[in-house]
């Protein structure tokens, strides 16, 4: 079972975590991405994202399918948020399930380093005083 | 023929629109079309890093080549996550 | 903040993970072992975890302490559960926060296979005509 | 001196009890009460894989010697997670 999910609402990380398991599954590796207070030394308010609808879906598609094609998971769900998003609110959540721990592991490193380097989603940051759009990876 | 861009993050805002359609010559490149907007938005010529580009939605390099209708997307680095 | 649980009851999954994660905190990593309907080509009904109490809470900390001393943590908690446990239950739940996701993911994963090395924990499956005690690593 | 033996899993299957008090001598080692053991509890010997042992919730090798009062656990490899 693959969801991918891209919403502006607050991500319900229960909701994702309950989804990922089946009865033949003894792994649940979730990753939970929040938004920090703080980027290069400065103080962070919050963040908003803006994102390319339809070509991220495809995108994170496209990642979850490889992490299928190269691990034996059960199952996979990511959820991106977009717009603004405060401190210590999650920006994704990545939950897998597999038979065995190590690929339930090594999928969801993959999928949020992929996501991370591929999907067409911009991260700008808000100070007191100013923002900054933060291009590439952190 | 029509083409229709899309723009992102910085690009977006050094064009100051999200989505335009543009009367083009039939086989122009990517890149060709960059050019062309550099002229009309300046402030595209000051954007340091690499630009992304995406016709119809999938990734490609800049002298792919556009056909009638398509949708090109240009965008900077991504940052998501 | 380290969080070290050993109980009968079933875990409020749901609740280790919100307890994890600071505001400056970019990442979550969790892991919920399930017990699996199968093991070695048997069905398996329930499994029956015994647990050396004292021993095992000590051996967990020194786990927990050796994550910290390798990784910059912010927050760990490992609820680990023993006596009776269905299919699809969870055996053991360990949520990491950090800065960086990097560190979070390897100290997760540090600490399941450790935890499954070291701490007096002993795993029985139960099948339609019988048991069998589960000795070492899976 | 005396000390306490526990035992967990197919260890205290074959030994028939959790825990007991020994009545041993002065600087045994946790070999020797394994030896001592296996004369009264026959199916010990029947065990294949190693044993581990930890003396006051502590790991040691089969060569520590126990002082009074220690409490010596005896188990099979463990199978937690």
């Amino acid at each position: 079972m693959k969801t991918i999910i891209l919403q502006q609402e607050a991500i319900d990380i229960v909701h994702v975590i309950r989804e990922a398991g089946t009865d033949s599954d003894g792994a649940v590796v979730s990753f939970i991405g929040r938004v920090r207070n703080n980027s290069n030394g400065k103080t962070v308010l919050h963040l908003e994202y803006e994102v390319y609808s339809q070509m991220a879906r495809i995108e994170i598609q496209k990642v979850v399918d490889d992490a299928y094609a190269r691990w034996s998971l059960s199952t996979c769900v990511v959820v991106h948020r977009y717009g603004r998003i405060g401190i210590g609110e999650a920006s994704i959540v990545i939950a897998a399930s597999a038979p065995h721990r190590k690929e339930a592991f090594q999928a969801v490193q993959y999928i949020i380093d992929t996501v991370k380097e591929r999907v067409p989603i911009w991260k700008r940051e808000f100070y007191s005083n100013g923002s900054s759009w933060i291009h590439g990876k952190d | 023929m029509k083409i229709r861009i899309k723009t992102f993050a910085t690009i977006r805002e050094a064009c100051g629109f999200e989505e335009k359609e543009l009367i083009v010559s039939e086989g122009i490149s990517v890149k060709e079309v960059v050019q062309q907007l550099k002229k009309s938005y300046r402030q595209l010529n000051d954007l340091d890093g690499a630009l992304l580009f995406a016709i119809n939605e999938e990734y490609c390099h800049d002298d792919a080549a556009l056909s009638d209708d398509d949708t090109l997307a240009i965008f900077p680095p991504v940052s998501g996550g």
